[in-house]
C-alpha cells in the first residue's frame, strides 16, 4: 500500500503543478513510513518538503494555500496527532465554503497514518475517524488495498473540499487479518495489489462488496475489512462483506440494500465503541430498515479504554471477537443484553 | 515557604480610577530609525522597542519614516476613515433598535485598515480582524453588501450563514472572517506561500490582536513565515484591550508585542497606529521587504479601542470612562485631518462637506437596507442553509432539505 | 441559571481552598455571561483570574495544576472555542490517569456555555459534547434547570477525573421551550429554579424522568429537555421525558427500563445529526431493547449543516419537528424510510 | 514576477557531504555575561545570543559561570551519565532482540537530566521529553523497574499502559511523558503556578525539543509563564536534529531558541548542555530566580543528538555518518571525568571500576527482567487494561470486562 500511495504522490505531482506535499519529515527522508520516498528528489524541494513540528501550523498554511489555488496535501505523521489541527480543519477547513458563500475554499487533503496492530501504544494507534465524521464539511476516506489506496487518494486531492484521509498503517506493507500471531503477509499475490500505473480514481461514497452473502451483512473500513473477512471464513457463515471506503459521503443505499436482503447486521471497526462511527451506522440501519431486522444491529470494536500497549491484542477486535458476534447476530432472539 | 503568591497583572487604572498611561513608555517623533529593508533581523534587534513614528503634535510629517504619499492618497484614506466610523456608529444604533444580532466597531482604529489597503495591491490578500471595516471602504466596496449582510436580510451576500461583520469580499483582498479568534493568521502565511510557490509577486497581510496573540495559532503562524520566508506582513493590533482584561494579561507587562519577531528571527517594528503616515511607510516597509524576498514582517500596531468590544460588551464596567480620552496618541482621523490642513490639501469646509456626503450615503444604504428587511423580517431563501455545505450536496443535506419541504 | 452557576463556584470556593476559577474575562469583569460575577472580589484575585486568550494554554497549565493536587475550574468562553484545546483534554487530561498508572491524575473541570438559540451565529451557536463523549477517560455533563445546574458542577468539580461542563446558553437566563417568537421566560416560579444556599450535589450518571408516560421515550438533555416537554404537550401524547444530565456517565439503566416499558424510542439533540451522539444512543437502544421495540428509534436533531444564523430556527430542531417525530414513531409500520 | 521561490531550508550537510558545523557562531568559554537573577527580562536580552560555558578545552572551570560544586556531586553527575549511557546501549540492543517494542537513546544530551536532576530539590517536578532517563539514573530509580516497563512485562510499573520509555515516576521527580510530543511543556507551568498558588517555594522544570518548539504549545506555555511569573525553568534542548529534519525546519537558521523568550518578556539563556558545569550554574541561577519570585527563565540546551532518533529512525539515511563526531562542544561524559580528573577528584582507574560496576548492574537488571519476561512474553493481568480509565469503573468498561470473561 506504501508503494500505492507514492505512486498516487507520484502522479498528482507530475500532472498537477498545483499540488505539493508537506509534512513533517516527508520531504528529503520520504517520511517515516517512506509514502513520500523520492518526490522530493523527482519532483523538487519546493514540490515535496519537511514542515515545523506544528500540526496545527501545517494545517493552517495549508488552509491559506488551498484558498489561493493550490491542492496541497499534507502527511500528519500519526493520526494521533491530528488533533493539535483539530480546531484549523474543524472551525476553517471544513467551514470556508459555507461562511464565505463559496468565495474561498480549502481542496487540500490531509494524510494520516492511522490505526493499531503495530505494538505503537497510545499515541501511535488510535482511530479517530468518528470525530471527524461528526463534522460537517468535512470528508473521511479509508481505504483497505493498495488498488483503492491510490484511486481514493487521487480522487480526493482533486475534490475541491478538504479530506481527511486515513491510512491504515497495518496495511502499509501486507494486508493483516488480525492472526497476529501469524507470520506477516505481504501484498504480493493480493488480488487488490495491482496497482496501474498513472491516472486513475476510485470515487468517495461508493462502497465496496468485497463478499456477497446472504446471512448477514458486516460493515467494515480499514484493516477490519481483512479481519472481517478472516472472521467470516471462521463463522462458516454466508455473510456479506461491505467495504465502506469512505464514511463521509457514505454509501448509504448500498449498506441499506445489503441489510434489506440479509437482515442482519454487524458492524466493526477498530475505535472504541462509545460514541464511535459504529453508533452512527447502527442508528442508521435501523432507522431504514427496522422491519426487515431479525436481530439487533451488534458492534465489535475497541474497548473503552485508551488504547493500551502490552494489551494490543486484548483490546483489537480480532476474528474471534466478530465471530462470536456473528454467531449471537444469527440467533433469532434472546440476542438482546 | 511564600504564602500564596500567584502574581495576577492587575491594569493601572479601573472604572472610578484616574485613567493614565504613564507607564508605557512612548518614543519621541522621530526617534525610532529605519533600517534598510534588507537588513537582516539581527540588525534590527533594538526595533520592536522603537515605535515608528511620523506625525508630530502639531501635525507636520517629519522623521526617518517620513515619506511622501501623494495628497489625493491621504484624502482617500481620510475618507475611508471617516466613512468607516460614520457607518460604523449607525450600524451600532441599527443594533440598538433590534434590526442586526450584533455589530462591532473598531473606533480609534481605522487608520489601519484604511492605510494598508491602500499601500497594498489589488492582487494582495488581507487576512483581516473584525476590526478591518476600513479596508473595505478604502476600496469602496458597496455599502449596501455591508448593510445587507449586517441585517441578514435576504440580499445578503453571505447567504445568512455568518453573523453579521464577519465579511468575506476575495475581490477586495478580504479574506473569510469567523467569530472564532486567531486562526486565520497561519492562513495568510499559506497564501503568501502559495504566492511564492507560484512565482507572483503578491504579498499577504495578516492580523491578530494583542489579547489573541496568546493562541499558539500566532506563534506557528511566525514560525512557518520564518522558515520559509513567507512573503508576508503579520501585525498585533495592540489596542490595550481584549474584552475586559488588559494586554498585561496577554504578556504586555513585560515586553512588546513586536518583540514577538526576535524568537522567530523575523523583523519586529511597532508603529503608532493612530498616526496615517506611520502606518502607512511601515506598512510601505514590509511589503517592499517581502516583495523583494527577505521574508516576513512583524508589526505591532499601537493603538487604543475607543468603543466597547461589540454591541455584548459594556467597557464602563472594567475600565474608566475617561480612559479613551486620555490616550496619548489621539484620534487618527484628527490627526491625519490636522495634517493635510496643514500642508494644504484640505480644509475644514471640505470636511464639513464629505461629513454630510458620507452621512447621506450611510443612511441611503441603511434605508435600501431596511427596505430589504431586517434581522428576523427578511431573510435568503432557507433553501441557502443547505447549500455550501459540500461542492456538491450529499444525500443527508439532499434528504434534510426535502424533509423541510424545500 | 446563572445564579445557580455562581452559587455552585462561590460554594466551592468557600469550601475547599484547593478550587480555584481561571478563563477568559472571568476574573474582574465576572464572564461574559456573568457566571463568575463577584467572586474575585469575594474570594481574593488568585482564585477567580483572567487567562490569556488561549484555551490550549488554559487546559495545559490546567492539567498541571490538577495533576499538582489542586482543582481548578476553567472556563472557556463559548463551547465553540474548545476545539484549540482539545488535544490538551483528549491526550493529555483524559489519558493522565490511565497512562501514569494513577500516579498523576487531573481533577478538572471545564465550563463552557453551549448550544444555539440566541443568534450566535456559527462559531457561538455549536453543540459538541459528540466529540467528547467518544473519548475514553472524559467526563460530559449538560444540565437543564438551575438546581441540576449548581448540584451538577459541584459534584463534576468534586470528581477525581477531569469532566467537560457544558451549560446550555440559551438556558442561562430562563427555560426554553423553543417557542421562540414567544416572550423570553424568566426562570421565576419553574419548580427547578429553586437552589438551595450552600452545597449539595447530583450526581454525575443519573437521569431524571422529567416526565413519566406509556407511550414513548424520548431522551434529551440541555435546552432540548425544555424543548421536548413542550412538544410532548402539544402532542397530547402520553411521553415518558428522560433527561440525561450526564452523558458520561451515562445512565443506561433508566434508559433502557424506560425504553423497555413504553417500546418506543426518540432522541433529540441540537447538534448535527451524523455522526452525533443519538447516534450512540440509538444504538445503545436497540441493542438492549431491540425485542420491545415497535418501531424504529428516532432522531431529531440539528441538520447536518454548519450552524447557519439567519437560519437559526430553521436550524434548531424546535417543537414542531419533534411533534412529528412522535407522530412518525407511533405509527406502527411503514415508519421506515 | 518572481519564479517559483518558496525557499525551504536545508541543512549544510547531507549523507556524503562533509560534516560541518562552522555556521554555528559559537561564543568562547567565559564569553557569556553572567546576569544577576533579580536583573530583569529587559536588562538581560543580549543573553539569548550568547552562550553559558564553563569547562574550557583543558577541563577547567572558568569565566563567570564558574561556581563551586561539591566534587561528591560532580561524581554523582558523572555516574549518573554513564550508568544512562550503558542502560540505553543495552536496551537499544535488547530491541534488536525483539524483547521490547520500542527504545530511544539520549546519547550526548545525558549531561542534561544529570545536571538537573542533582541541582533541584526533591519537592521539584521535571516535565521531561523522552531523552531524561538521566534524571531517574541521578536520583537512583530502580533499574529493574525501567527494564520491566520497557519490556512491558507483569511487573511493568505502568501496568503494560504505556509506550516503553514512556515513564511517569511521581516519587522521582519526574512527570508522566507521553507519546505525543510539546503537550506537557505547559503542564509544567500550571504545576509552577499550583505552587506558587499554594504558597510553596517548589518550582518546576520542563523540557521541549527544538523540533518541537514550532508547537504552539510552546509559546502558550512561555505566555502563562511570564503573565503570572511561574516559578518554572522551561528548557528547549537544541539538539540540532527532529527526527530527519534540521533546527532550521525549527526557524533556527535566523536566530536562537533562547530568543524566544525575548517576545515574552522572560529571560532566554543559551547553554552548552555538553558542559556539565554549564548546565549546573545556568540551571541554579534560573532556579533560585523562580524560587525567589522573580519569574521563569527559558534555557536553550544547546547539544547534538549523537544516537538514532529511536529504535525506529537510520540517521545515516538523512545527515552524514561522521557529523557527531564533527559537534565542536565534545561528548559530556568524557569533558566531566577531564575536568573532575583535572581537579584530582577522579582517575582512570576508578573510571573504569565505575564502569564495570554499572556494566554488571545493567546485566544483572536485565537479567531479572528478562526472567519476569520480555515484549509479549509476559504482561501485566489483563484486567489492567480496564482499570484507571476513570477514578472508579463505569458499566461500560465492566460489562467489556465481563464480555472478555475477566
Ligand atoms: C478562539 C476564541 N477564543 C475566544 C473568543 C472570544 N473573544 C472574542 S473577541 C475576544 C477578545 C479579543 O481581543 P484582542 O485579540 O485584543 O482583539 P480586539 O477585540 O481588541 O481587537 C475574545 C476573548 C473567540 N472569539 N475565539
Ligand atoms: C504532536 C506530535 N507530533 C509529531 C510527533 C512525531 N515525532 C516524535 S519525535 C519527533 C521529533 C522531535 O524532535 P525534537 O523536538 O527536536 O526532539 P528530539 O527528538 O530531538 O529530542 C516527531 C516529529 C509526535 N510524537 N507528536
Ligand atoms: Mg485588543
Ligand atoms: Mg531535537
Amino acid at each position: 500500500m506504501v508503494q500505492a500511495l507514492n505512486s498516487a504522490l507520484d502522479t498528482l505531482l507530475t500532472n498537477d503543478p498545483d499540488t505539493l506535499i508537506y509534512g513533517e519529515d516527508v520531504g528529503y527522508f520520504g517520511g517515516v513510513f517512506r509514502v513520500t520516498a523520492g518526490l522530493q528528489e523527482k519532483h523538487g524541494l519546493a514540490r515535496c518538503f519537511d514542515a515545523p513540528i506544528s500540526e496545527g501550523g501545517i494545517a493552517a498554511t495549508a488552509i491559506g494555500m488551498a484558498a489561493h489555488g493550490l491542492r496541497p496535501i499534507i502527511e500528519i505523521q500519526f493520526a494521533d496527532y491530528i488533533l493539535p489541527a483539530f480546531d484549523q480543519l474543524v472551525s476553517e477547513a471544513a467551514r470556508l465554503r459555507y461562511r464565505s458563500n463559496d468565495e474561498f475554499t480549502a481542496p487540500l487533503t490531509v494524510r494520516s497514518p492511522y490505526g493499531g496492530g503495530i505494538f505503537g501504544g497510545q499515541t501511535h494507534s488510535q482511530s479517530p475517524e468518528a470525530i471527524f465524521a461528526h463534522i460537517t464539511g468535512l470528508k473521511t476516506v479509508i481505504p483497505s488495498t493498495p488498488y483503492d489506496a491510490k484511486g481514493l487518494l487521487i480522487a480526493a486531492v482533486e475534490e475541491n473540499d478538504p479530506v481527511i484521509f486515513l491510512e491504515p498503517k497495518r496495511l502499509y506493507n501486507g494486508p493483516f487479518d488480525g492472526r497476529h500471531e501469524e507470520q506477516v503477509k505481504s501484498w504480493a499475490g493480493h488480488p487488490a495489489a495491482e496497482v496501474p500505473e498513472g491516472h486513475y480514481t476510485v470515487p468517495l461514497g461508493k462502497a465496496a462488496t468485497v463478499r456477497e452473502g446472504g446471512d448477514v451483512t458486516i460493515l467494515a473500513y480499514g484493516t477490519m475489512v481483512h479481519v472481517a473477512l478472516a472472521a467470516i471464513e471462521e463463522s462458516g457463515l454466508d455473510a456479506e462483506l461491505l467495504d465502506l471506503r469512505s464514511i463521509v459521503p457514505l454509501d448509504i443505499d448500498a449498506i441499506v440494500e445489503s441489510v434489506k436482503k440479509t437482515g442482519r447486521c454487524l458492524i466493526v471497526h477498530e475505535a472504541s465503541r462509545f460514541g464511535g462511527f459504529g453508533g452512527e451506522l447502527s442508528a442508521l440501519v435501523q432507522e431504514r430498515c427496522f422491519y426487515h431486522l431479525e436481530a439487533p444491529v451488534a458492534r465489535v470494536c475497541g474497548w473503552d479504554t485508551p488504547y493500551p500497549h502490552a494489551f494490543e491484542w486484548d483490546y483489537f477486535p480480532g476474528p474471534a471477537r466478530i465471530v462470536a458476534a456473528l454467531r449471537k447476530v444469527m440467533e433469532d432472539i434472546d440476542g438482546e443484553l | 515557604m511564600r504564602s500564596n503568591s500567584l502574581y495576577i497583572p492587575q491594569p493601572t487604572a479601573r472604572p472610578g480610577d484616574n485613567p493614565g498611561f504613564d507607564h508605557l513608555a512612548i518614543p519621541a517623533v522621530g526617534e525610532t530609525r529605519r533600517p534598510e529593508i534588507f537588513d537582516s533581523e539581527s540588525q534590527m534587534r533594538d526595533m520592536p522597542f522603537g515605535l515608528v513614528r511620523v506625525l508630530d503634535e502639531e501635525g507636520q510629517a517629519v522623521g526617518p519614516w517620513q515619506i511622501d504619499v501623494d495628497p489625493e492618497q491621504l484624502r482617500a484614506g481620510l475618507k475611508a476613515m471617516v466613512k468607516t466610523r460614520l457607518f460604523e456608529d449607525r450600524m451600532f444604533r441599527s443594533h440598538r433598535q433590534g434590526k442586526t444580532s450584533f455589530y462591532i466597531r473598531s473606533t480609534g482604529e481605522e487608520a489601519i485598515g484604511a492605510a494598508q489597503s491602500l499601500v497594498l495591491g489589488k492582487a494582495d490578500m488581507c487576512f483581516p480582524t473584525y476590526r478591518m471595516l476600513a479596508w473595505l471602504m478604502a476600496r469602496d466596496y458597496p455599502m449596501l453588501d455591508l448593510v445587507n449582510q449586517i441585517f441578514s436580510n435576504r440580499d445578503d451576500p453571505l447567504k445568512g450563514r455568518q453573523l453579521p461583520t464577519l465579511y468575506s469580499a476575495r475581490d477586495y483582498g478580504f479574506y473569510s472572517l469567523s467569530g472564532n479568534v486567531g486562526s486565520r493568521i497561519g492562513h495568510g502565511v499559506g497564501w503568501a506561500m502559495a504566492s511564492a510557490y507560484r512565482g507572483l509577486s503578491d504579498i499577504s497581510i495578516g492580523h491578530i490582536g494583542e489579547g489573541t496573540s496568546a493562541e499558539g495559532d500566532f506563534d506557528e503562524a511566525l514560525t512557518f513565515a520564518s522558515v520559509y520566508k513567507a512573503p508576508a506582513i503579520l501585525c498585533v493590533t495592540n489596542n490595550q484591550w481584549a474584552i475586559s482584561s488588559f494586554a498585561g494579561i496577554a504578556g504586555g507587562e513585560h515586553t512588546t508585542f513586536a518583540a514577538r519577531g526576535t524568537g522567530h528571527g523575523l523583523p519586529g517594528l511597532r508603529v503608532d497606529a493612530n498616526d496615517f503616515l506611520a502606518l502607512w511607510s511601515a506598512t510601505s516597509w514590509a511589503a517592499e521587504r517581502a516583495r523583494q524576498g527577505y521574508g516576513a514582517t512583524l508589526l505591532e500596531l499601537f493603538t487604543y479601542r475607543v468603543a466597547a468590544h461589540s454591541t455584548s460588551d459594556d467597557p464602563t464596567k472594567y475600565r474608566p470612562k475617561e480612559e479613551a480620552g486620555a490616550w496619548p496618541l489621539g484620534d487618527p482621523i484628527a490627526r491625519l485631518k490636522q495634517h493635510l490642513i496643514r500642508i494644504g490639501e484640505w480644509d475644514e469646509e471640505r470636511h464639513a462637506a464629505m461629513e454630510a456626503d458620507f452621512d447621506k450615503e450611510v443612511r441611503q444604504a441603511v434605508k435600501q437596507g431596511e427596505a430589504v428587511g431586517t434581522l428576523g423580517k427578511s431573510k435568503p431563501p432557507v433553501s441557502e442553509m443547505f447549500e455550501g455545505v459540500f461542492e456538491k450536496p450529499d444525500w443527508r443535506v439532499l434528504e434534510q432539505r426535502r424533509e423541510m419541504g424545500l
